[in-house]
């Protein structure tokens, strides 16, 4: 792939925006439109778009798979201990064992906002990862 | 923290153990990840162990996650099936992991997905609600289609690719059943969809639409799963799949998923109360019996004959649970029997052979390999053969006897029946010509140079194996009153009586099980003559296309739906 | 009628499962498949109301939300899904050097087991 | 010849399936259905989708329904989901990273 200069610069200077956008989606998942799976889909696009406008090879030196594997499985543990920790407090598995706070306001659905967080994370590292290797591939 | 808290421990268990093997696999740690596992297998299995007897007095265990009730949120039950079910993929799935440890070449990512595996079939299991079950059977095939492919050879990546798209087609299909179920009845929980389709109570006052849609979903829900439980139209995929798998895949995909599935079906079915699908498998299960025993005559390589089995056996299980819509909770009982003694039984088959590969390195039974396996390794194989040709000190024996006095009314579908046993045994001594001793023991060992060594983890796992179909063939009482029925009365015939099963070991039943053993050894002499062997060459070398595979999944469909009382 | 369109939707995505030749064509007709059945779902949800389900002060007529989020789940099931298809078609064409599946048909038809 | 006979049969079949699967489908059309079928739920008419309405925002605490649901009442769907997505994360890199 031959890296034109413009797509190069334009897409340097767009990936934070989208990045600020997956993050949006991400933490205001409860309350408009959005939800981990969304914002983390955003955040992965945004690491695509540099892979094709720089190369995958110049991407993963930032972006480097190991780390974002690391990131994966932190994600992952950090799930596994939300639902578990429902189970200890004596809740429920998988409930809800945060207090609601008020609604309307940004923390204020407890547990689903971390979720829609974690999701986010594991979301956007998954895709990252998928993508990286199937684009290495060819 | 009641018994019922222990339920979700039974997911979260495997998963949690999967993330350790993930971390062992990024930190590569090795041996973290073979301890995690069998330990995690272990623990399942002690927490099966204790939640017996609290099932055996509550009768069914049930746990609502998040909170949230029946039909707003999402809850596991474990009843007698469950629990049966559960038990068998536990001690299979540690023998499978005993021999995988003995073979040694397996990285940690193997028992990652081997744990994916296992959880994903207990959730199969325990949960009552249908779009769950859909994200769990996704689980499974996912985790199936990976392990099938982990020797990375040609042909098992091949294999793996057509399984892929034959069970994406029959969940997409599960998931416009499960539409249909949405649609007419506006819940997903499996326990809340009235039987008013055929027995229940809400039967009258249903609209035509309304018990229309859900016939059509029965049917749709049926085929998605039961593309996973292999019977005719469906079981295109298996051979070449479990052929191509690794050994301990193969004997864990042969000796559980496939039951799992159709106990998933099982399930689906009762919820439904849909009467006239559950008796099509009555016609649809000796035809596979018969028509996979013939297949597996053809085969040269010995696994492939080992999977052509599994589905024959599987038409066994289908024909004994349709025969229930007749003969009532006897047969479910025999059905039961035979899924646990067959998922024994053919996992160490499975085993034994893929040790036989493993030492001598030679799966093709035609050839005339000089490489010979340790004898001892025969006694494994034979305790095998014997139990799926139902002779009678092993378990074989009391649940095929269970089946066929189940269709003691029905001549055709008797004689089916009774050609398949033949057949079963024609092929064990076929498939035993793998054990090949060649004359000059010497020379072949040191030529050959240093033969790979069984270890004794494989050794132990086959033993295992082997004392588990001897118990349950000398002692038929113990398990089927304890563990089989109790499962079986949670089913909606209610508990089984116990004449049904008083008679196991009676002189008839004895004569009939030799006379197949010897009629099975004179179709052998008739395949080995030229006429019968030129005939079964040609039949050997039948493949069925991927697109013809794929269309008679569109069959099914048509067929259980139209077949299935839509009309 | 809509009900109608996406369902034939589905029955052109299952033909083209079945029917093409070139594996890839498979993998992107599973998906196909895939998108069509939640459009469905979706689709048969909407036909209950006619706002989102945020619930803004002076919301009252909403869509059934339940089909929304049970098809989140199955999107991303479809698209790990259409992922190890890729991954595992890119491997054949590696191995066989071919992706077409009469080919592949008779390049295993002998070397089996 | 065998494709000839695969394209007839395929379209056989998908028009049998599309006759059997159309009136389950078009009845949503007519006018008074457009409600979600009733839920038999033990004999009272119970649709799941009031209950969402009048409770779910103060049983999850989220305005948005959806995050509700797949992340409150069916949050299992969703731990399911993404171990589906670690799996098929963890496939790709064994198919692809491993050398021929």
């Amino acid at each position: 792939m031959k890296e034109s200069k413009i797509v190069d610069l334009v897409s340097r200077k767009l990936v934070p925006y989208i990045l600020l956008f997956g993050l949006y989606l991400i933490s205001y998942g409860h309350l408009s439109p959005g939800g981990g799976f969304q914002g983390g889909t955003v955040l992965s696009s945004a690491i695509l778009l540099l892979c094709l406008s720089r190369g995958v090879e110049a991407t993963s030196r930032l972006f480097t798979s190991r780390a974002v594997n690391a990131l994966e499985i932190a994600a992952f543990t950090l799930f596994l201990a939300m639902a578990a920790a429902g189970m200890a407090v004596g809740v429920s598995f998988l409930g809800n064992f945060l207090p609601l706070g008020r609604i309307g306001e940004v923390p204020s659905a407890g547990f689903i906002l971390f979720l829609n967080m974690v999701i986010g994370l594991e979301v956007g590292t998954g895709i990252t990862l998928i993508c990286f290797s199937l684009l290495r591939e060819t | 923290m009641t018994m019922a808290e222990t339920l979700p421990l039974l997911i979260l268990l495997p998963f949690t153990a999967s993330l350790l093997c993930l971390l062992a696999r990024f930190l590569n740690r090795f041996l973290l990840a073979q301890i995690v596992t069998a330990v995690s297998v272990a623990a399942s299995l002690l927490i099966l162990g204790l939640l017996l007897p609290v099932l055996r007095d509550q009768g069914m265990l049930t746990y609502s996650i998040g909170g949230w009730p029946e039909p707003l949120g999402i809850t596991l039950y474990l009843d007698g099936l469950a629990w049966t079910a559960s038990v068998m993929g536990a001690v299979l799935s540690l023998c499978a992991l005993l021999f995988a440890f003995g073979e040694g070449s397996y990285r940690s990512d193997f028992y990652f997905f081997f744990l994916m595996l296992l959880a994903g079939m207990e959730g199969v299991i325990l949960t009552g609600d249908l779009f769950n079950m859909f994200v769990f059977i996704e689980i499974v095939s996912i985790s199936s289609y990976i392990l099938i492919a982990y020797s990375l050879t040609r042909n098992s990546l091949w294999a793996s690719l057509r399984y892929l798209l034959l069970s994406s087609l029959g969940i997409a299909f599960f998931l416009l059943g499960l539409f249909l179920v949405y649609r007419s009845t506006g819940t997903l929980s499996l326990h809340l969809i009235p039987g008013s389709f055929g027995l229940g109570e809400g039967a009258a006052n249903l609209p035509v639409s309304v018990s229309r849609s859900l016939g059509l979903a029965a049917a749709m829900l049926t085929v998605g799963v039961g593309l996973k439980a292999a019977f005719v139209p469906l079981h295109t995929w298996l051979p070449a799949a479990h052929a191509a798998a690794p050994h301990p895949v193969s004997a864990l995909l042969s000796g559980v998923m496939i039951k799992i599935s159709f106990l998933a079906v099982w399930r689906i079915l009762t919820a439904f109360g849909s009467i006239e699908v559950q008796s099509l498998f009555r016609f649809l299960g000796p035809f596979t019996a018969l028509f996979a025993v013939v297949l597996a005559l053809s085969q040269t390589d010995s696994k492939r004959l080992l999977a052509y089995h599994s589905v024959s056996q599987m038409g066994l299980i289908a024909a004994a649970y349709g025969a229930a819509s007749r003969a009532g909770s006897g047969a479910l009982v025999a059905s039961l029997a035979h899924i646990l003694s067959h998922s024994m039984f053919k996992s160490l088959l499975f085993l034994s052979v893929g040790a036989v590969i493993h030492v001598s390195g030679e799966r093709d039974l035609e050839k005339r390999g000089r490489s010979s396996s340790p004898p001892w390794l025969l006694i494994f194989f034979l305790a095998g053969a014997f139990s799926i040709s139902g002779l009678p000190p092993f378990n074989g024996f009391v649940s095929k006897t269970l089946i066929s006095s189940l269709f003691k009314t029905e001549p055709v579908l008797a004689t089916a029946l009774r050609l398949t046993a033949v057949g079963t045994a024609a092929s064990m001594i076929k498939l035993s010509g793998i054990f090949r001793w060649s004359g000059k023991r010497s020379i072949s060992l040191g030529s050959e140079g240093e033969k790979p060594r069984l270890s004794p983890f494989c050794i132990a796992s086959l033993s295992v194996l082997a004392l588990l179909c001897l118990a349950g063939g000398v002692l038929p009482r113990l398990v089927l009153e304890n563990l089989i029925v109790p499962a079986v009365g949670s089913s909606k015939f209610g508990t089984p009586t116990g004449s049904l099963y008083g008679s196991i070991y009676t002189a008839r039943h004895l004569a009939e099980s030799l006379a197949y053993a010897a009629l099975g050894g004179m179709l052998y002499l008739f395949i080995r003559s030229p006429f019968g062997s030129r005939w079964l060459r040609r039949l050997g070398r039948l493949r069925l296309s991927l697109d013809g595979a794929l269309l008679l999944v569109v069959a099914a469909v048509v067929m259980f739906a139209v077949l299935g009382g839509y009309l | 009628m809509a009900g109608a369109i996406i369902l034939l939707l589905v029955l052109v995505a299952v033909a083209g499962l079945i029917l093409t030749d070139n594996l890839i064509k498979k993998v992107v007709s599973l998906s196909i498949l895939n998108s069509a059945l939640v459009i469905l779902f979706v689709w048969a949800g909407s036909l209950s109301g006619s706002e989102a389900p945020i619930l803004l002060p002076g919301v009252l007529d909403i869509v059934d939300p339940l089909p929304q989020a049970v098809m989140l789940t199955a999107i991303v099931i479809g698209i790990c899904l259409t992922a190890v298809a890729l991954a595992i078609v890119l491997r054949i064409h590696k191995c066989y050097g071919t992706v077409s599946r009469r080919r592949l048909e008779e390049l295993t038809k002998n070397d089996d087991g | 010849m065998s494709r000839i006979l695969l394209w007839c049969s395929a379209g056989l079949l998908l028009a049998a399936l599309g006759v059997l699967v159309l009136p389950s489908v078009v009845p949503l059309l007519s006018a008074d259905e457009t409600k979600t079928e009733s839920a038999l739920v033990s004999g009272k008419h119970y649709r799941m989708q009031d209950h969402f309405f009048r409770h779910g925002v103060e049983e999850s605490g989220s305005i948005n329904l959806v995050s509700a649901i797949y992340l409150g009442y069916r949050a299992f769907d969703t731990l399911g989901e993404t171990i589906v997505l670690v799996l098929s994360v963890a496939g790709v890199l064994l198919f692809t990273g491993a050398k021929q």
